[in-house]
């Protein structure tokens, strides 16, 4: 009984295999760059973060749970653009419902969940196949922003759909308190509460999760609803620091959020992964696109610098974390 | 240019964030600008590329704020979706300048533009002569998400419908895509063999495979034989010139790439040495317009033909 | 009454069980005691007829609490969630004692000092699935019986258990029947039933056949009543091995596993490898087989020396295995039996690379024959067999391309007595065709057919005692009690 | 023993699952507009379809073998463009190596091989994440796309890299004979090959495939590599349909592939599937495309029905496929 003492330890670590990589992205960012190291230029990046990061959240916990959801990307302009929808008049883009400016929050967040609750519908009660489901419902839940927009930009919003993705709390913007306290609430409830738990149980086995007594669909049906949520608020977020809602908010993000959360060590088998490493995954990919930013890389070359820089963050946290990936 | 009026002096670097890199218009517009810069002698930053992504675009004027810019140009493909960002640079007193769209809200410099509404007008215009107000025609739109695509797409069916009636007009939504566009306007000329008329949103993404498909049914044939297709295309590219001269397609709207980048650049070196500007015309052809939020410089964008094809002002004569 | 298509897995079949007791189910391979558990714990629904405990109607389907305050269970499929560590597992959905928030440190003395219980020498931080199979199994044990529930069932829960850890489990289960707590029992192993039952119900065929007390029902009846014909106890064969050595292995070690051991055997020889757990004697088979690499020494197959951990180029040189654990390495749940049991002479199946279905039809079928697999016939997919059934297949695929050299790690793990006859037969009628044979096991039956057996102990090869040696011999060279 | 009869006719139909689909689609089609049923319109749909159905078919099959591929999508453009820059002059945008120009196709596929032997390399040497490493991929090829060709369409293309996607052959487009061809090969490889079905054992249970004698790693390498060969053949086939390599070819192509491939019964858990079900998933998608091109529906709800019907196809192969989907 003395070899477990430093698997063990391992273990513990295993989360933050891509810590090195960061630390190597701040080396170079500031030997590249005099602003990168600036607190200015740091609370950019992760304000620019925040909203994605989010949605790495929630795909985290879906991919633990051992499921799969592409329709995120999708929601982020959706929930938020329908909400406005909803309040603004005919003359703004609406629907000239008029109902009152202060609901466009809970609105959109109600309308992120149904998008989940109508995934997991599907997913689990009709067994379909997860991935397809949500790349259809991705497609569908995009064209619910474009037709009723036809394609137009929303930007004469009501200012509390604005208010949080542009304050300033105690010197930081809002978005970064908020994804936080989420990230902090993440890691605390799949750390340490059964619920939580109960996640990596169902991504691991399925069938060994019913056996003892977890309520398998019904957790899945929250996590899918829960997704939604995060989605729309990430999509809130959004909203408040661009000022308006385009139409194609949110578009393309699915592939980032899938790579920060793998390279951050969630297993796409389910089951595996951690929040926190989610979070770093998140960080690599924010610091890497600052950097490229600030160098001023050719937009041509640019995409062959950070597939790289993710391939090799990739092998930095295999080497470091001493196992196969799937 | 206009009338311009000395402030005080400064001079300043000049940020830059082109809006993509996948089509050819903006190519070319990207590599006029260190020309241009070079001959204007702009303190030009090293540029950024947002990949028509608003907010990448939002992330890299940050970064060039924070490197010191002194004057940001951008060409936001998303106009809505920059007015906060605007609106910060407009409270940092940073001075800015818009290509190719004209933003919904938020202060601007001057916008720098050819009218895409007036692209689709004189496609509409050159169509329903050639067809003499009936027959069929097909758009190929560029993407309805993008503010480009929406606008020669409804100034285009708008001006059929009021001046030319008789014209039925199929819109197909490519979303820039050469794949689509082929597959669509395959399909659409199964279905309606009398289609007598295109027009191209985009010459870059659309030229070759309406001639592959035009090719593939024997409809390239010159405008004397009946069975001849009018086309007319956008952007300007040398391919179209090229195609015009050929008889393949019929004409095109020039995109003005180089005066693009050339007044891009101009504006900003003034804004940067603190001159300012009034409506009026210009010493270079366009006129300037007054905005709620700015000022806006309407660069021509002529209709090219098999009669000027060969004009050597034509920046797609430029290219080498 | 239960189907899944055409198969009728349940027909008609009973049983009841009275409080306090433990009951055994037997039968044989695909008789239907597993599916008679699922419908018991409350996994599935039957398609007619219902539950009772106590007299009193199961509960809904979906109330899992309910049904595990009622009934806990080993299953045999393995329920351990591998990338949670021991101590989870075994509170899996519990994990807090008291209010929701876990912590850890409670729950990992909890589980050291269940570990401690039962005398499972695992670590509650490790992994569950750095687990060996053993352990694991020792593991789930562990949890079910810590449930406290009035009835638990163990569905071969011995299988992968060697014999003192199955001793400590009984030790267990007789405690905790003086405590009152009913037990339901499926094992494969005869004996055992004698040992720690009161009762015993006989399924075959799907149907009930006959619920007695053990003691009015002698072995012979049982076994008659399983397998609905008289049947003998196994007699192993003689024979002389032949000069030829098929298999060596010279001066193999592995890090932490085994070290600098020797191993030859001659064609028309069998040799068993012993040891108790933690030996080496799997790593060392593994090693043979080319599933590990060992760190140092070579292995030679029927004359030629096989790259290590090459699998391809040993099976090309003429060697057949049983892998350890069938679900990890042993068969393709998607996949048919017959191409299961094909795989490795698929070559031979047809020309240019193809595979002729009928030829493997015809393979397949004698294979199904030869090992009386129960299956719906060659294209059943093999997931979908019982656990003693999918074990043949995996033996069928180790014995199709007729091999010069068979390895077999606990062979017989959850098949029954009669099919136990049949693989042990099926290893034998390989070796009078000239193989050479290992055979590793935890069974003493098993090694009963071994012309001589290699006792491992920490990794070293101890004593190779030849045919003719008693259990308490034996079990001795392998505790270490005698050199 | 004679029960087996149904069940083996059963599984040799869940193949056809969505043949009902096709069915419906075909009536729907006719019945909108007279000229969908035409034989040149059909046509026109096979030969749309012919290039991504090359992709399907490489997709698939990596996807039986426990895989994935995100990256073909890229190949699809960048394979191509560079073999045809090695041949044709500086001025038309070329290297300027002047390579002869019937090179251009054996150039492309070579081109494509070897973007699927790196894959490959990645993915089976270092044990990385298939998903994660082919994301890269798909970021990194397509730079490499963008990168030399400064993002212009290549318009001067040799006539050997035009003639396949253009030609007819025995009054059909050679592209619907090469697809045909290849499928029905990818249909008997993967049904009465030994080579074919290993793939099934990999993507079942690769510790069993390798424990029965399967060459695990040289097989999947061989997949890979196979994938990439023929998302370069999808390339050329769909340069000679459009006569230009724009720097968007085959971009976004990779979630219809993976629609097709799983509304066609091909699991992304790998192990299950045929090449023939992954066909009837390419047909259904090109038929829903050209019945909503013919009908002309609004651009903007275009998405809407697209994805309600991908999802309807889902709903349809699960009732008659009748077994939960992954
Ligand atoms: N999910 C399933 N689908 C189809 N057939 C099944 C399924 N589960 C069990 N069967 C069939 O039901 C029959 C009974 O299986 P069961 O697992 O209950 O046998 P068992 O008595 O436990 O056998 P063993 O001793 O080998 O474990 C077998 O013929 C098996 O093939
Ligand atoms: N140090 C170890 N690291 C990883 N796995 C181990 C280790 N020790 C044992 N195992 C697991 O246990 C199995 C058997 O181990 P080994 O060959 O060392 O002893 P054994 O005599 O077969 O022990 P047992 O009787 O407990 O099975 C192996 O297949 C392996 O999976
Ligand atoms: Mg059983
Ligand atoms: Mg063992």
């Amino acid at each position: 009984m003395t070899a477990p003492a430093p698997r063990v330890r391992l273990a513990r670590f295993r989360d933050l295999t891509l810590v090195p990589v960061i630390l190597l992205l701040i080396v170079v960012g500031a030997f590249l760059d005099p602003t990168f190291l600036t607190a200015g230029n740091l609370t950019n990046v992760l304000q620019q973060q925040a909203a994605i990061s989010l949605l790495v959240l929630a795909e985290a916990m879906i991919l633990i749970a051992g499921k799969f959801d592409l329709s995120l990307e999708s929601t982020v302009g959706t929930a938020p653009a329908i909400a406005v929808m909803l309040v603004i008049p005919v003359s703004a883009g609406g629907f000239g419902i008029g109902l009152p400016g202060v609901l466009v929050i809970p609105f959109a967040l109600l309308i992120g969940a149904a998008i989940g609750a109508f995934n997991g519908f599907l997913i689990i009660r009709f067994q379909l196949s997860a991935f397809i489901v949500t790349l259809a419902m991705l497609i569908i839940v995009h064209g619910f922003l474009q037709g009723p927009t036809e394609g137009k930009t929303l930007f004469e919003l009501p200012e509390s759909i604005l208010y949080l993705g542009s304050a300033m709390w105690l010197g930081l913007p809002a978005a970064i308190w908020i994804a936080a306290v989420l990230f902090a609430a993440g890691i605390f409830a799949l750390g340490y509460l059964r619920l939580g738990r109960s996640l990596y149980a169902i991504g691991g086995n399925s069938d060994a999760a019913r056996a003892a007594g977890i309520r398998v669909d019904r957790v899945l049906w929250g996590v899918f609803i829960l997704g939604g949520t995060l989605a729309a608020l990430a999509g809130i977020l959004e909203t408040g620091r661009l000022g308006a809602i385009g139409n194609n908010q949110g578009v393309g993000w699915i592939f980032m959020v899938f790579a920060a959360a793998v390279i951050g060590g969630v297993s796409m088998d389910g089951g595996k992964g951690t929040i926190l490493g989610a979070l770093t995954g998140v960080l690599v990919i924010g610091l890497v696109q600052n950097i490229l930013t600030l160098i001023g890389v050719s937009g041509f070359w640019q995409p062959v610098i950070y597939g790289a820089i993710i391939l090799i963050a990739l092998m930095i946290s295999r080497i470091a974390g001493g196992k196969a990936q799937d | 240019s206009g009338t311009s009026t000395e402030g005080g002096g400064g001079g300043g670097k000049v940020g830059i964030d082109h809006p993509r890199a996948d089509s050819d218009f903006w190519n070319s517009y990207i590599k006029y600008v260190p020309q241009m810069a070079g001959e204007l002698k702009v303190d030009l930053m090293p540029a950024t590329n947002s990949q028509n992504d608003v907010a990448k675009l939002v992330n890299n004027v940050q970064a060039l704020i924070g490197q010191g810019a002194k004057v940001i140009v951008m060409a936001p493909q998303d106009t809505g979706a920059v007015a906060n960002t605007l609106q910060q640079l407009e409270n940092k007193k940073i001075p800015v300048v818009t290509v190719d769209t004209r933003p919904d809200k938020g202060k601007v410099y001057m916008v720098v533009r050819a009218d895409n509404r007036a692209y689709g007008t004189k496609a509409c215009e050159f169509l329903g002569e050639k067809l003499g107000g009936k027959g069929k025609v097909v758009q190929l739109q560029g993407a309805l998400s993008s503010i480009n695509g929406r606008d020669r797409s409804e100034a285009f069916s708008e001006c059929m419908k009021a001046k030319f009636p008789g014209i039925t007009v199929f819109s197909e939504p490519t979303e820039w895509e050469g794949s689509k566009a082929a597959s669509m306007l395959q399909t659409r000329l199964e279905q309606n063999p009398d289609i007598k008329g295109i027009y191209m949103h985009a010459g870059g993404v659309h030229l070759a495979p309406t001639l592959q498909v035009l090719k593939q049914k024997g409809l390239l044939v010159p405008p004397t034989d009946d069975k001849h297709i009018f086309v007319i295309s956008n952007d300007g590219i040398p391919q179209e010139f090229e195609a015009i001269r050929k008889g393949d397609i019929d004409a095109t709207v020039s995109q003005p790439a180089d005066l693009y980048a050339k007044y891009a650049l101009f504006y900003a070196k003034a804004a940067a040495d603190g001159k300012s500007f009034k409506p009026g015309p210009t010493d270079h052809g366009s006129t300037i317009i007054q905005l709620p939020n700015g000022l806006e410089d309407q660069l021509p964008a002529p209709l090219v033909t098999k009669e000027n094809v060969d004009d050597k002002s034509l920046w797609g004569n430029q290219v080498k | 009454m239960k189907r899944f298509g055409p198969t009728t897995a349940l027909n008609g079949a009973k049983i009841e069980i009275t409080e306090g007791e433990t009951h055994a189910l037997v039968g044989r391979n695909g008789a239907g005691k597993s599916t008679l558990v699922s419908i018991l714990t409350g996994l599935q629904r039957p398609d007619e007829g219902e539950v009772l405990f106590s007299g009193e109607a199961a509960p809904a389907l979906a109330d899992r609490d309910a049904w595990r305050q009622r009934v806990a269970c080993v299953y045999q499929k393995s329920t351990i969630i591998p990338a949670l560590t021991v101590a989870e597992n075994l509170f899996l959905n519990r994990q807090s004692a008291t209010g929701d928030v876990i912590n850890w440190r409670a729950l990992r003395a909890r589980a050291r000092e269940l570990l401690d219980t039962y005398e499972v020498d695992v670590d509650a931080q490790a992994l569950a699935g750095d687990l060996s199979v053993e352990q694991r199994q020792l593991v789930e044990i562990a949890r079910a019986l810590s449930f406290g529930a009035r009835f638990i069932i163990l569905d071969e829960p011995t299988a992968r258990l060697d014999g003192p850890a199955i001793e400590r489990l009984f030790t267990r289960m007789r405690s905790l029947r003086e405590q009152g707590v009913t037990m339901m029992y499926i094992s494969h192993h005869l004996d055992e039933v004698y040992e720690i039952c009161q009762s015993v119900t006989v399924f075959r065929d799907a149907r009930h056949i006959v619920t007695r007390p053990v003691a009015h029902l002698p072995h012979d009846e049982l076994v008659a009543a399983m397998t609905g014909e008289a049947t003998e106890a196994y007699e192993s064969r003689t024979r002389t091995p032949a000069e030829t050595v098929v298999l060596t292995g010279e001066g193999l070690s592995l890090g932490g596993r085994y070290q600098d051991v020797h191993i030859s055997v001659r064609s028309g020889e069998v040799v068993g490898l012993a040891g108790s757990a933690s030996s080496g004697k799997v790593g060392l088979a593994e090693t043979l087989v080319g599933l590990r690499r060992a760190d140092a020494g070579t292995v030679t197959v029927n004359g030629t020396r096989v790259r290590p951990g090459d699998v391809p180029a040993a099976m090309e040189a003429g060697l057949g295995f049983v892998p350890e654990d069938r679900h990890h390495e042993g068969f393709v749940p998607l996949l048919s039996v017959g191409e299961n049991s094909t795989f490795p002479i698929a070559r031979k199946l047809g020309r240019y690379g193809m595979v002729s279905p009928a030829k493997r039809r015809v393979k397949a079928v004698q294979m199904i024959k030869d090992l009386d697999i129960k299956t719906e016939g060659p294209d059943q997919p093999v997931g979908d067999l019982s656990g003693g059934n999918a074990q043949k297949v995996v033996f069928a695929r180790a014995l199709v391309d007729d091999p010069r050299v068979l390895v077999v790690i606990n062979p017989t793990a959850g098949v029954d007595v009669k099919a136990k006859q049949a693989l042990l037969g099926a290893v034998e009628d390989a070796v009078e065709r000239g193989a050479g044979a290992v055979v590793v096991s935890d069974e003493l039956d098993d090694l009963r057919i071994c012309d001589r057996v290699l006792v491992m102990f920490h990794g070293r090869v101890v004593k190779d005692v030849p045919r003719g040696w008693t259990d308490h011999e034996l079990v001795a060279v392998m505790e270490g009690i005698e050199d």
